[in-house]
């Protein structure tokens, strides 16, 4: 085993795997960029190394001088984290031919599998299915007809120089199909300077499901079951959950979904932690979309799930060990959800809101657990990713845990910035979100609808007496107030007045 | 005591009287429903406050920033100011809106681009122009209507937190 | 189902409790004497009311201004936590009868278990087995003789009118008995006047494991497994687990035990959750002790294993359901600890160390819980139990939980007043406690052992320069100090100059 | 920056130098082994100072009583007072153990026997007398050889916390 990792992250995950290195007894090393000097994950390792200016190029995604970094504090291995140069088959590369451990799979795996076409011809190679259509454009009726019958309807029509919407038409079945392609042709026309337009499977309300899989050096690989992550916002996940509430209406999706992921990493000889991301259908239909060669923000629901630690599993590998566990020994039990808790401003169009946490209160207590990279005090830089921290929660059943989220979310307490946590109390209690009918739509059409309730009156007054009383102290004691706005760039005048 | 407060742009009286030295208060809120009550406010911490209204229990958080108190009760976070209630200068703010209105921005970023000229008339919450920081673009929108008075900068320029960009008349 | 509930206790367990109520969607309230106004219960709660002063029998203990409180707030039932007014038989008649529902078992159930002698019969009556031996003088050598043989040596003698040690005699075979009589019996007649002994079963490096039960009012009845709580210190438990490492050797003793716990609580006609405690040898075999009817201080342990919420359990079934859960349903996955975070000092023999809590940081991560009843910046006071907070922590196995422990142990901070948590850390490192070699004596033959370690050279010197740089920048800029000790009743000087 | 630093009694002198206006010093450590050395000290919250020892981190939390610092670094508490290199007072501090020592209460308690009376011998780490305080008992020492010079209070008594109870000479 490792005696010294250095971790060349930083926020929450750079300190969910200092303490994984502790727990193993394994020193760690953290690194930080100038900017991240007071940063939690510096206090939190047995040392740290400054790598570079602010700048994610010149720091954190700085090769070189991470990689002087373990040399110069004599780590063994280096984890990555998620982000940054966690997917980079260079940086893989580079570290495994200076001798230092690279924490996940091999250089040619992430090479393999980190282009979308590249891991969708590993998939068709195996037979694993992918969203059936075709990248080129079609060039008549009878050969859109052939194509359309062939992947089944609905389909979906769209334009091969752009997208934005423009030139798209979904197609429920053959009568349709004419008239959609010269509507579809006409716009893209007249959008993009060209008509071409090609066919896909219409997958209506998809839900993204991913597979978390697990392998060893000497050729075990595991699938710890699926996520469902379809509560997203532009592409970017903000709740997560295992397991996917369609593994109840859907008891084969678990095995089926988890075999082909397995099938897929096993032809790029894949080891250590990955995870395979597919779009199903409401009725439990997958298709393989593609895959993340490391170690993802939402393992904490699998951990919560299956009882294993991933990231002390992810070190054990690299160490050469071999898995232990084998793949009918993993058990699911209960049910957890996890909250990524971001400084932005879901009123504001969903603005990053960096700045000073004023007054910071994480909440705790049975089946609660907060991954969390800040502290009270700390200034969220703007360089970098606004995520906070991750809630997550756990229970015997999806309700228990539902409703555990919502007691842990009225417990998180943030000041100073603005973050996303109201907006979670709300979906919470959204009969949607409650009855686990997903879609990646989902969270789009919840912000849309969503109105702001008026403060109930005894919490307003509440309010006001708590002011007048800080205030009037303040005064007649000439004490400083609790925390200037120092370090803030958010300017709250502006913000209230002018963005309305 | 007596204070005028504002919380989310609502304005209440507060007459506030404290009994010993103790937690206990009384107190009068116009504005709002209530009568004179017992309530009692206690600092737990710094900037954090336990109040009692009758039996219901809340906890507040504060945080300062100039002018105004950043208050979070439960999962509500409110905007407060308060003032002497005879003081000139809250009446003077509370009729800011009427004047010119300068649109600054609120972090450093960059100019995308400017959707109005100067001249163009605008109504409030329309678009002005769109700054980006933090590889986010945000549209910056009119506080009110009126007619676009100046525009500082250029596109691609860089700016800095609170510089005025639009004047807004 | 209930919609208001009182919680008639303080601290970690009042708030525990309004953790569950809240998750249920229950309205919680609070009571609080007068030095707990700025308990975190009471900020926690939808509702708080005073019910008297600070000493507990004028307020915890105030069985007419909780149930008044209880009207004035209409909470329909009452949740007394443990201690206080718990096993308290006429509180709980009094809420019967006062139409506001105990939240525990029957009264009649309380009255029953609740003396040693009372519990010891009804296990007598059901043939479960308690520590064999004779509650009354022997009269000859001839009867001690029979009485020892029957109940297998070693046997221990104890003197009848006292305890502490004298007059007490391990007699491990038949030939030292008559000596042992004479000398213990004139012992204990020079130390209590009289020197009646009784005879016993001597139960060497004796284990305190507890059986989980939960029932409903229908008549369901299981038991959630063991808890092994034999690191102790003077009868209090500080250490707590489960599974008890003595499972792990002795496989049946789960199911035994659990049985045997079973046939006593089923004879009580026991409903809602309860603890039966047994003293086991290190074969395995177990005596029965007393059974405490109520929530135990140690019930994360159970939660972490099983996965159930007792507490929730405990509102569900005293509101009239049936326990939808069988025998055959309970699982037991992986490991838990708990460590007891004491306001007490180790150094000084465990004397309180009430006081305010100028630093105050929880650890957190995976696999962590923390269920706390204080915050930075609370004056903890005199009157009540010295405990701050329960840390417990799960792994999939025992070893995995031990240095997640060490990891949490890390973390927190405690400044103002001094606790346990450094205890713990040596404790967690020590061989016997982690081999699972356990008995009651243990921590106290681990204090005794213990030396205090040389601080790390290179820590030191971080000391000094954080207080050099804290000093100076207060001296300079004529800040007040971070925290003064107002409301501080420990005096640092005189517990350092002369405590020593 | 000279100063004098006592830390659980073993005396250091440190001599502290900043570097510009950010986190870096050089420090010379006499007393421990060590010579001028870089090192990064921050303070990241009311304090809490983050520092580094080369590439070591150190999280040291402190909190001030009177004269001392409370200071904790990883699981290990230390006691800090720190004087000015030439300060008098802290010499005189220093030799107070020649002097006669006075045995105070630690919290509010009550006196359940005293074990030693007015011209007894004692020893240090000998048995003085008893004081209940929440429920549990607890024998106050004395801090030195020598003898009783005075003793206040009586068995049964309530006592403050801070009040002298024996005086050793």
């Amino acid at each position: 085993m490792f005696t010294k990792v250095l971790v060349a992250n930083r926020g929450e995950i750079a300190v969910r795997v200092i303490r994984a290195l502790r727990e193993m007894g394994i020193a760690s090393v953290a690194v930080f960029s100038e900017v991240d000097r007071a940063g939690l994950h510096v206090q939190m390792a047995d040392e740290a190394v400054c790598i570079g200016p602010a700048p994610s190029s010149q720091s954190y995604l700085n090769i070189g001088s991470i990689l002087e970094a373990a040399r110069r504090t004599g780590a063994q291995a280096i984890h990555p984290g998620y982000g940054f140069l966690s997917e980079n088959a260079v940086f893989a590369k580079a570290c495994t031919e200076g001798g230092i451990k690279f924490i996940g799979p091999s250089w040619q795996a992430i090479e393999t599998m980190g282009s979308k076409t590249g891991a969708r011809r590993v998939a068709l190679e195996v037979g694993a299915p992918v969203v059936p259509g075709t990248d080129q454009a079609i060039s008549d009726l009878a050969e859109a007809r052939a194509i359309a019958a062939a992947i089944g309807y609905p389909v979906l029509l769209k334009a091969s120089a752009g997208g934005g919407g423009k030139g798209m038409r979904a197609v429920r079945d053959e009568s349709e199909l004419e008239s959609a392609i010269r509507d579809a042709s006409n716009e893209a026309q007249s959008a993009f300077g060209s008509g071409e337009v090609y066919l896909e499977k219409l997958i209506e309300r998809p839900r993204h499901i991913e597979v978390q899989v697990l392998g060893d050096e000497h050729g075990n690989l595991i699938h710890l079951g699926e996520r469902e992550c379809s509560i997203q916002r532009r592409h970017q996940k903000v709740v997560e959950e295992c397991p996917s509430p369609l593994s109840r209406t859907t008891p084969r999706l678990r095995q089926e979904i988890g075999e082909t992921a397995l099938k897929i990493a096993r032809a790029v000889n894949y080891y250590n932690a990955g995870t395979l991301e597919f779009l199903a259908d409401q009725s439990g239909r997958f298709y393989f979309l593609e895959m993340n060669t490391r170690l993802q923000v939402e393992h904490p629901v699998t951990e919560w799930v299956t009882g294993l630690d991933l990231v002390r599993w992810q070190i054990t590998i690299a160490a050469g060990e071999r898995l232990t566990i084998k793949q009918e020994d993993i058990q699911w039990q209960g049910c957890a959800v996890e909250c990524r808790i971001y400084a932005e401003d879901p009123q504001n169009n969903f603005f990053p809101s960096p700045g000073k946490l004023t007054q910071y209160v994480e909440p705790a207590g049975p089946g609660v657990r907060v991954d969390g990279g800040v502290y009270s005090g700390w200034t969220v830089p703007l360089e970098y990713d606004p995520l906070l921290a991750k809630l997550s929660v756990w229970g015997l059943t999806r309700e228990i845990a539902i409703e555990r989220m919502r007691r842990a979310l009225w417990e998180y307490q943030v000041l100073g910035i603005t973050t996303n946590v109201r907006m979670f109390q709300q979906l919470m209690a959204d009969g949607r979100f409650v009855a686990g009918d997903l879609d990646t739509g989902l969270l789009q059409r919840f912000i849309a609808e969503k109105a702001e309730a008026e403060p109930d009156g005894a919490e307003l007054t509440a309010t006001v007496l708590a002011a007048a009383v800080f205030e009037n102290r303040s005064r007649s004691n000439g004490v400083k107030p609790v925390d200037t706005r120092t370090g803030t760039v958010w300017q709250i005048q502006g913000r209230r007045g002018l963005l309305r | 005591m007596r204070l005028r407060v504002e919380v989310n742009g609502k304005v209440f009286e507060l007459s506030l009287q404290r009994h010993g030295n103790g937690s206990d208060y009384t107190y009068v809120l116009e504005g709002a429903e209530n009568k004179a009550e017992p309530a009692s406010v206690v600092e737990v911490s710094p900037g954090v406050f336990s109040v009692l209204l009758g039996t219901r229990s809340f906890t507040a958080y504060l945080s300062k920033d100039r002018e105004r108190l950043e208050v979070s009760v439960g999962s509500e976070r409110h905007w407060v100011s308060l003032s002497d209630r005879r003081d000139r200068r809250a009446g003077a703010q509370a009729n800011a809106a009427s004047g010119p209105a300068e649109v600054r921005s609120q972090m450093p970023g960059k100019i995308i681009k400017f959707l109005v000229e100067p001249g163009s008339a605008v109504k409030a919450g329309q678009g002005l122009l769109v700054v980006e920081a933090m590889k986010m673009q945000n549209e910056m929108k009119s506080p009110k209507d009126g007619v676009v008075a100046k525009i500082q900068g250029y596109e691609g320029a860089t700016v800095n937190a609170g510089e005025t960009l639009v004047v807004i008349e």
